[in-house]
């Protein structure tokens, strides 16, 4: 059963809301974004914000190891990523994505109608939920949709990877807001998935350097049916 | 539960161990040994479940069923051999200077951890932890298929990293759902996601739930699994990897990520009391078995045309599975041991082919019959038992699944016997090609392996003419365990 | 099998063997006459035979034993089938061991040994003319198959003694199928026995002739069994046509008298039907050889049309 | 024991430990050659006659426990199936004496490998005539496929082989797809593959005739009838003789076996749309069949045409068959079927002949292009006469086997008076001038194929040393020719045999109608109708002969020596002066009338050379039009298909996720809506 977070902290439910609010603007910025500093900035902030919202979670339920899930998120999202992140581009000199595959207008418009798809998906079960958190499910999709769709658009290497990262941190967001956190077990898992990939991902991207002199990823077209 | 520390431990500690000294010359025997320490662990564990029923572990988080513990086996047995396999293999690459000793110790390391993964994602009770095992499996192979360091297998590594990474965080989105369901039930302290405790309180899931949680299982894990349109890594893995590799990723990953997908089917199906699950695994079944065929004619890459294959096996165990029933379920299963077997067989047989004609062109291999017997007839009979031929066990699979399509869903047979018409077309006339004709092509400076080659192809063939007693009654059990 | 039929099976092939050149000879005549040209003696076909049975053989340096046993086996095989056709008696020793479809068996069974004997020595001439009466063999034979065939609609029978039973005992009545096959019966005799339109019997122009090149090697007592053998297959297919088409005055009881009688009807039909065939071949120019199969193959439609035409308009025996 | 357990327990065990001997010693040729074959052969005559007493045993069954875990290997020994095993034991008793000699003069191929392969292909036939579920039926039948193709092409160094032999198992696979489709829509519910089981199959609805046609495909694709023939002509060349002669004997027959089984024994054979489906199959694979058997240039493709004719024969006997079954007609069922089953027989018998010779003449001259043979009567005299008896049987004529069933066949189309369906009984007559006209092509075909190899001048200078066959090689060619003369003589005794087997499929036989004329005269309805003693024939001839030869030596020469002096003078020839043996007739030149008369059937090309040319050279072929028609066109479809998908596989990662993407979004809004 789901607890009433309402009793320990009244205004838990707004602040998770505001929260989801703007992760998902914070998924529309990244959309539009070209500057990869910018990119990591505001991806930091997402980190800030999913922080913030696995934290208010964790004290109106008191689930200690939601609190757990929090630090992590914290030393992970907020800290460790974003820094290796800022390496990794001094590293490469990478400062620039000027390019996306279609243009930022088209983009947005297209994330436009995929809000309205998560949100339309999502109905059903924010129904179901009984609480006040019933958009959260919806807004963690939409910010999921909207990374992939990021993903797809961007063709150099470091920006695809934040997307993929952020992604994560929507699935972060679904996981503690709607559902109130996983097992402790999972979410550590995942914490550790998540940080080795990146390790794998800094290793590639030297790597792809040194093979392609660049880490535009339209390079890597050579293994196709022609 | 010494055998199921066995069978978790020694990899994981096989792993370590290798990380350390995995450069060194007598790395591969050690690979082997542990290798085989877990199927030593695998077999008494399957001796036991056999003997006493399911086994629970952990607090629950691992559990050993009908369903899971052959498929336990299956990958130790694969393991053990592909480490046969590598062993002269790796030493052939060593030897042209493909890979440096460094890259030997991450080669040996990793591989024990992509078995050690596997293990985990078999036996886990608890949805999250197989999520977690999935994602660390792909992890692992990104870096064995990168091994090699040329752009070819940066760019195959690059793209099976993104693509399974995008693909798994879809099942994690689903996993999440499935939970969110189950916490109304189960309450979050109830093991919410502990597969048992689902199975039990299935039908009380809410069905809008679970559908959209199986959609994003199913797109997540059937991008591992390989379904079209989410299979365009997977010949670009297999083909840049080491040889070894495309063997367990073509045997034992796919088998895997299949495995999941039925796990969250039985859940989906016991809550909606439709056949939604089962009509997504058909369809998508047979655009997979359908499309890849078409891809087979044009390879010019003999790895590559094996990748291709093998998304074409997975469409055809998901078609059977999505049709249901005790028949199809159980050729499903069947094909699933089969297909690895063989495939893997047909791996190890292609890379010392490979590694003779220094090429992975197939037009560059001939005549192999008169070079290495061995391998020519290794390749051959592996490559007529994965179309289908009998009396090799493949065919027993299909027989069973193309009898029920027709008895039952008629309309999918056209499709399936263009498709497999053309497969066997395709994949025949090339290997042909290789196999016969006159030799263009040297020996190899270390023998190559034919006893893991011929383990399968001879397990394949015993499974075509004699299903042994107790393996067709687990079959059965699991079949109806998967409804 | 009763005495008296094996008595006028012997005698009937006797009378055949006997009486065979004779009618080539008779034939000969009429075309002669038909031409204004002076003719020669009816049997001068017997002096020819007995020119050359006591001739020295000549044999090719090249010719297997297949070319000198052949002429044997054709000689046989035509004998034989001069005496399965019931042409004094119906009631004849070998009637049930060779029906319709054997007859045409054994007539081309003795094709493809003169044919081979042909190819043997092998002269352009020898393989040219084994292939044009291949040709002539592989459209005229089913054509003569479904001759038979339709008659045997009519008697329900393929054995020639029930046939000729049949048609003998009718009363007159105007069956369209025989009118066919009758005269689809007469193009592939025409084209069988090497007469004049397709073949043409007195020519030695290499490049017209089809019979005459395939026994260009032949020499001796072997080009006079093979002669023998052609005038037998005439005589053979008058016969047939005899039975099959105007078979009043065959003896159906076997009795000494009937038979005698029937000897004289046949002797009186054969003449008139050597006749007609010098008529024929004076009136009919040599066809080119690729007009050939257009004539057997007309040949062969109209036997299935009478097939046809009995089945839709002749109901009933 | 019964007869099953002989063969269950000897023959299979047999032959594969033969097998698996040769495997062991592979190397040892006068131990696989001299030992191992001819014991195979000894197994052979065990098998006829075990198969011999089991057409007139009660049907025997056994269950092995193999297989599936639901369905062990059912077998059954019926009428049926033990008179194709007679087939099989008689054939390859003369085959495997053969292939002792043959494969001991050839090069290449590994002979333990050959000793293994043939002899596992042996079993795997007897398996298809024993089994009786679906399943052990397809495995046996895929062995039987696969060991083919690996003898078919054991000499694999040649690419013409390699593709003879690919073309040959990518049709014989589709083909058994097509089969197992079959199967699986007959099979009873839950899984029940026993043949059993499909007898119970409905008879009624669309789905016992998509049950009949997917078994027509695939068996069909065995036999080679139009327009899946087109791997036969390559295959049968392509394998070692002995091979092609067993491909052609027996294999064939087993797809026979297999279409006899489905279409009376599971399906019982109602509808009359069926038997007009294969008559009109059956006429037009053996009209195609028999006209370019007449226009090859390879002698064991023209053999390969020539079975495809054959085929069609047998095909068109099944059709007719069914017709009269399903009008109520049993008596003329069991004519038509006897006749079918006859020619079976009669095919295995001269075709092996005829391809076994090949295969010396190939040993001695190494040659089978047409076009540089010839003369040889001369150097192998033994072997051209007994070519000449296969070839005499192959043209369907009086005394031997072929005529007989030919006959049989001719009178089964006659007397089709009755039939309540108006079109039928105005076609079946035209049919019967179809077959006639096959029947008389044939004859054409064969006089071309002993004709160019045996007689006429050498073409090549190296024919002339020609060597005439072993003694292994000469006792299996003896065996065939003997077969062909007994088979052709004693019908009777042959319609004996085969009464039950039509009794089993139809309820009628010919037993009575036979046995009442003595052995010696075939009446098979009644003596006034038709009759033919081939006895008799034959004994008129063989004492005609002598007495012409005698009459003629004694009056006319006076001496009666058989090789009497005769003067031996140049080839007359119209007096023409200089001749070579380039004069004759080639293959392509004997062919001609046919090539003229069909001109509209045949894909036929030439290249001139132009009159300047000193070195001229002609070239003319003859495609198979379904190249052109029907597989060209499939090819291209696949092409078409496989330029589609590749498109999808482009190489961009954003393409690649893009699929991921839009596969997730269409599922969650078919989910959602």
């Amino acid at each position: 059963m789901i607890r009433s977070i309402l009793g320990v902290l009244p205004e838990a439910g707004q602040i998770i809301n505001l929260c989801a609010a703007i992760m998902l603007l914070l998924g529309f910025s990244m959309l539009a974004q070209r500057r990869i500093l910018t990119l990591i900035n505001l991806f930091l902030l997402q980190g800030i914000v999913l922080f913030v919202s696995i934290l208010t979670v964790a004290l109106s339920t008191g689930q200690n190891h939601l609190l757990w899930s929090a630090i992590i998120t914290l030393a992970l999202k907020v800290v460790a990523l974003p820094w290796i992140l800022h390496r990794l581009i001094r590293r490469l000199s990478v400062k620039w994505d000027v390019e996306t595959l279609l243009n930022i207008p088209a983009t947005m418009l297209v994330g436009i109608m995929l809000v309205i798809v998560a949100f339309n998906v999502a109905t059903p079960i924010s129904e179901l939920s009984g609480t006040v958190l019933r958009s959260t499910i919806g807004i963690a999709l939409a910010c999921v949709l909207l990374s992939f769709l990021m993903m797809i658009t961007r063709s150099k290497a470091v920006p695809q990877v934040i997307a993929f990262l952020a992604m994560e941190n929507g699935l972060f967001f679904a996981a503690t807001s709607a559902t109130y956190g996983m097992p402790m077990v999972v979410e550590l898992g995942i914490a550790l998935d998540v940080m080795i990939g990146m390790v794998i991902f800094g290793v590639f991207f030297f790597q792809i350097r040194q093979q392609f002199d660049s880490l535009d990823i339209r390079q890597m077209e050579r293994a196709r049916e022609e | 539960m010494i055998e199921f520390g066995l069978v978790l431990g020694i990899p994981f500690l096989a792993a370590l161990l290798l990380a350390v000294c995995g450069h060194s010359r007598r790395a591969p025997e050690i690979n082997a040994l542990c290798s085989l320490l877990t199927l030593a662990g695998a077999a008494l564990l399957t001796v036991r479940v056999i003997g006493q029923g399911p086994l629970v572990l952990f607090e629950d988080h691992f559990f050993v069923d009908p369903l899971n513990v052959f498929l336990i086996a299956l990958t130790a047995l694969v393991g053990f051999t592909t480490a046969l396999f590598s062993r002269p293999y790796m030493r052939v690459e060593q030897e042209y200077g493909r890979v440096s000793p460094n890259r030997m110790r991450l080669y040996h390391s990793m591989f024990q951890m992509f078995m050690c993964t596997m293990l985990v994602a078999l036996s886990t009770n608890n949805l999250g932890i197989l999520w977690v095992a999935m994602e660390a499996a792909t992890l692992t192979t990104v870096l064995l298929v990168a091994l090699y360091r040329t752009p070819a297998s940066l760019e195959a590594a690059w793209k099976y990293f993104i693509l399974c990474g995008v693909g798994i965080a879809q099942a994690l989105f689903g996993t999440i759902l499935i939970y969110f369901a189950a916490e109304r039930v189960l309450g979050s302290e109830g093991g919410a996601l502990l597969w048992t405790q689902l199975d039990a309180v299935k039908s009380d899931l809410e069905p809008t739930v679970l559908s959209l949680a199986f959609v994003f299982l199913f797109v997540g894990y059937g991008t591992k699994t390989g379904l079209v349109p989410l299979h365009n890594w997977l010949p670009d893995a297999h083909a840049e990897g080491p040889t070894p590799i495309s063997a367990v990723l073509s045997g034992l990953l796919l088998n895997v990520a299949l495995y999941a997908i039925i796990r969250c089917k039985v859940l989906v199906d016991g809550a909606l009391e439709n056949s939604f699950a089962s009509n997504l695994m058909m369809a998508f079944g047979l655009l997979t078995v359908v499309v890849p065929a078409f891809y087979l004619s044009r390879q010019k890459d003999i790895k590559r045309l094996f990748g291709y294959s093998s998304i074409e096996h997975m469409g055809l165990i998901t078609f059977a599975f999505g049709m249901g029933g005790p028949v199809a379920n159980m050729a499903g299963l069947l094909h699933m041991t089969v297909h690895s077997l063989t495939k893997s067989a047909i791996f190890f047989a292609v890379g010392h082919a490979a590694q003779m004609a220094h090429t992975q062109v197939i037009d560059d291999i001939k005549g192999l019959l008169k070079v290495s017997p061995t391998v020519g007839w290794g390749l051959m009979l592996g490559a007529l038992a994965i179309l289908g031929m009998p009396p090799f066990g493949v065919f027993t699979s299909e027989f069973l699944i193309l009898t029920t399509a027709i008895k039952h869903y008629p309309w999918a047979t056209p499709v399936l016997l263009a498709a497999l018409g053309v497969a066997f077309a395709a994949i025949f006339g090339k290997v042909q090609a290789m196999v016969f004709g006159r030799p263009v092509i040297k020996p190899l400076p270390y023998d190559p392996a034919p006893f893991p080659v011929f383990l399968h192809l001879g397990l394949v063939l015993m499974l075509g003419l004699w299903v042994p007693p107790y393996l067709a009654e687990w079959y059965r059990q699991a079949a109806k365990f998967i409804g | 099998m009763t005495f008296t039929a094996l008595f006028t099976q012997l005698f009937a092939l006797f009378l055949a063997a006997l009486l065979a050149p004779a009618l080539t000879g008779w034939v000969n005549q009429c075309r002669a006459w038909l031409q204004n040209r002076s003719a020669p003696p009816l049997l001068m076909p017997y002096y020819t035979l007995h020119k050359l049975f006591h001739k020295e053989v000549l044999l090719a340096h090249n010719a297997s034993s297949l070319f000198r046993a052949a002429p044997y086996i054709v000689f046989s095989c035509m004998a034989l089938a001069a005496a399965i056709v019931p042409t004094l008696s119906t009631d004849l020793a070998f009637s049930p061991a060779a029906d319709a479809i054997a007859l045409v068996g054994l007539f081309s069974l003795a094709r493809v040994f003169i044919a081979l004997a042909g190819m043997d020595v092998g002269t352009a001439f020898g393989s040219l003319g084994a292939r044009r009466e291949m040709l002539i063999g592989f459209l005229a034979e089913p054509a003569l198959l479904m001759v038979f065939f339709a008659a045997s609609l009519i008697s329900q029978s393929t054995s020639l003694s029930t046939i000729v039973e049949t048609l003998g005992q009718r009363e007159f009545t105007i069956y369209p199928s025989l009118a066919f096959s009758a005269v689809a019966f007469a193009m592939v005799a025409l084209a069988e026995t090497a007469r004049i339109p397709v073949d043409n019997p007195a020519t030695h122009l290499e490049l017209t002739m089809i019979h005459e090149a395939m026994i260009l090697e032949y020499s001796g007592r072997h080009l006079a069994l093979i002669e023998w053998a052609g005038s037998l297959k005439l005589f053979t297919y008058f016969c047939l046509g005899i039975a099959l088409f105007f078979p009043v005055g065959i003896s159906l009881a076997g009795t000494p008298l009937s038979i005698a009688q029937a000897g004289f009807f046949m002797t009186l039909k054969l003449a008139a039907g050597g006749f007609l065939l010098a008529l024929v071949e004076t009136l009919s120019a040599k066809m080119r050889i690729f007009r050939a199969p257009e004539f057997l193959g007309t040949a062969f439609m109209l036997a299935v049309l009478a097939m046809l035409v009995r089945l839709l308009l002749e109901t009933g025996p | 024991m019964s007869i099953l357990d002989w063969i269950l327990i000897v023959i299979i065990p047999g032959w594969l430990l033969i097998g698996i001997i040769g495997i062991v010693f592979p190397y040892r040729p006068h131990l696989i050659y001299g030992l191992l074959f001819p014991s195979g052969a000894v197994l052979g005559v065990l098998l006829a006659v075990c198969a011999l007493s089991g057409i007139v045993a009660a049907p025997q069954t056994r269950v092995l426990s193999l297989g599936l875990p639901d369905l062990p290997f059912h077998l059954r020994l019926d009428t049926l199936s033990s008179f194709f095993l007679f087939l099989l034991g008689a054939a390859s008793t003369g085959i495997s004496i053969y292939a002792g000699g043959y494969f001991r003069r050839g090069k290449g191929a590994i002979p333990g490998l050959l000793c293994l392969l043939y002899h596992v292909f042996l079993v795997s036939m007897v398996c298809v005539m024993l089994t009786d579920d679906g399943y052990a039926f397809m495995i046996a039948w895929e062995t039987m496929a696969l060991s083919s193709f690996f003898l078919v092409t054991s000499d694999h160094r040649i690419a013409e082989i390699r593709r003879a032999g690919y073309l040959y198992l990518l049709i014989a696979h589709i083909g058994a797809v097509g089969i197992l489709l079959s199967f699986g829509l007959m099979a009873g519910n839950a899984g029940d593959y026993t043949f059993d089981a499909m007898r119970r199959f409905p008879e009624d609805g669309i789905w016992p005739a998509v049950a009949f046609l997917l078994a027509l495909f695939g068996f069909g694709a065995k036999a080679g009838i139009l327009p899946l023939h087109v791997w036969l002509p390559e295959a049968h060349p392509a394998a070692p003789s002995p091979v092609s002669a067993i491909m052609s004997g027996v294999m064939l027959k087993t797809a026979i076996y297999g279409l006899l089984r489905v279409s009376f024994d599971l399906l019982h054979a109602k509808y009359w749309w069926w038997g007009l489906l294969l008559l009109l199959i059956g006429l037009a694979t053996a009209v195609f069949g028999v006209i370019f058997s007449a226009v090859q240039t390879d002698m064991k493709r023209l053999l390969a045409y020539s079975s495809i004719e054959n085929i069609g024969i047998i095909l068109t006997g099944i059709g007719l068959t069914l017709i009269f079954k399903s009008f109520a007609l049993p008596h003329l069922a069991a004519l038509a079927l006897t006749a079918t089953l006859y020619h079976c027989l009669n095919h295995a018998y001269f075709k092996s002949l005829l391809f076994l010779c090949t295969g010396t003449v190939l040993h001695a001259t190494g040659e089978r292009n047409l076009g540089r043979l010839g003369g040889l009567m001369r150097s192998m005299p033994r072997v051209a006469w007994l070519a000449l008896v296969g070839m005499l049987a192959a043209a369907g004529l009086p005394p031997l086997n072929g005529f007989v069933s030919e006959w049989l066949m001719l009178q089964s189309f006659l007397f089709t008076s009755g039939l309540p369906q108006g079109y039928l009984h105005m076609l079946l007559p035209v049919s019967a001038a179809a077959f006639a006209l096959v029947a008389a092509l044939s004859g054409f075909a064969m006089v071309k194929f002993f004709g160019i190899i045996f007689l006429g001048q050498p073409r090549e200078e190296n024919l002339l040393h020609a060597h005439d066959a072993g003694r292994h090689e000469l006792l299996g060619l003896l065996w065939f020719a003997v077969g062909c003369v007994l088979l052709g003589l004693f019908p009777n005794l042959v319609i004996a045999m085969l009464d039950p087997v039509t009794r089993l499929l139809l309820g009628s036989g010919l037993r009575e109608a036979v046995a009442a004329n003595g052995w010696w005269l075939l009446a098979p309805i009644s003596q006034d109708r038709a009759s033919y003693s081939a006895a008799t024939f034959f004994v008129s001839l063989a004492l005609f002969i002598p007495f012409v030869f005698v009459v003629v030596r004694r009056f006319f020469h006076g001496n009666l020596d058989l090789y009497g002096n005769v003067k031996r003078v140049p080839a007359w020839d119209c007096g023409f002066p200089s001749q070579t043996a380039r004069m004759q007739d080639t293959a392509e030149g004997f062919s001609q009338p046919i090539r003229r008369v069909f001109s509209s059937f045949l894909r036929h090309t030439r290249q001139h050379p132009s009159p300047f040319d000193t070195n001229p050279v002609y070239r003319g072929s003859v495609e198979d039009p379904f190249w052109k028609w029907l597989y060209q066109p499939i090819v291209r479809l696949v092409e078409y298909g496989t330029n589609i998908v590749a498109f999808l596989q482009h190489g961009r990662i954003a393409i690649y996720l893009l699929y991921s993407f839009i596969t997730l979004l269409a599922l969650l809004m078919l989910t959602n809506g």
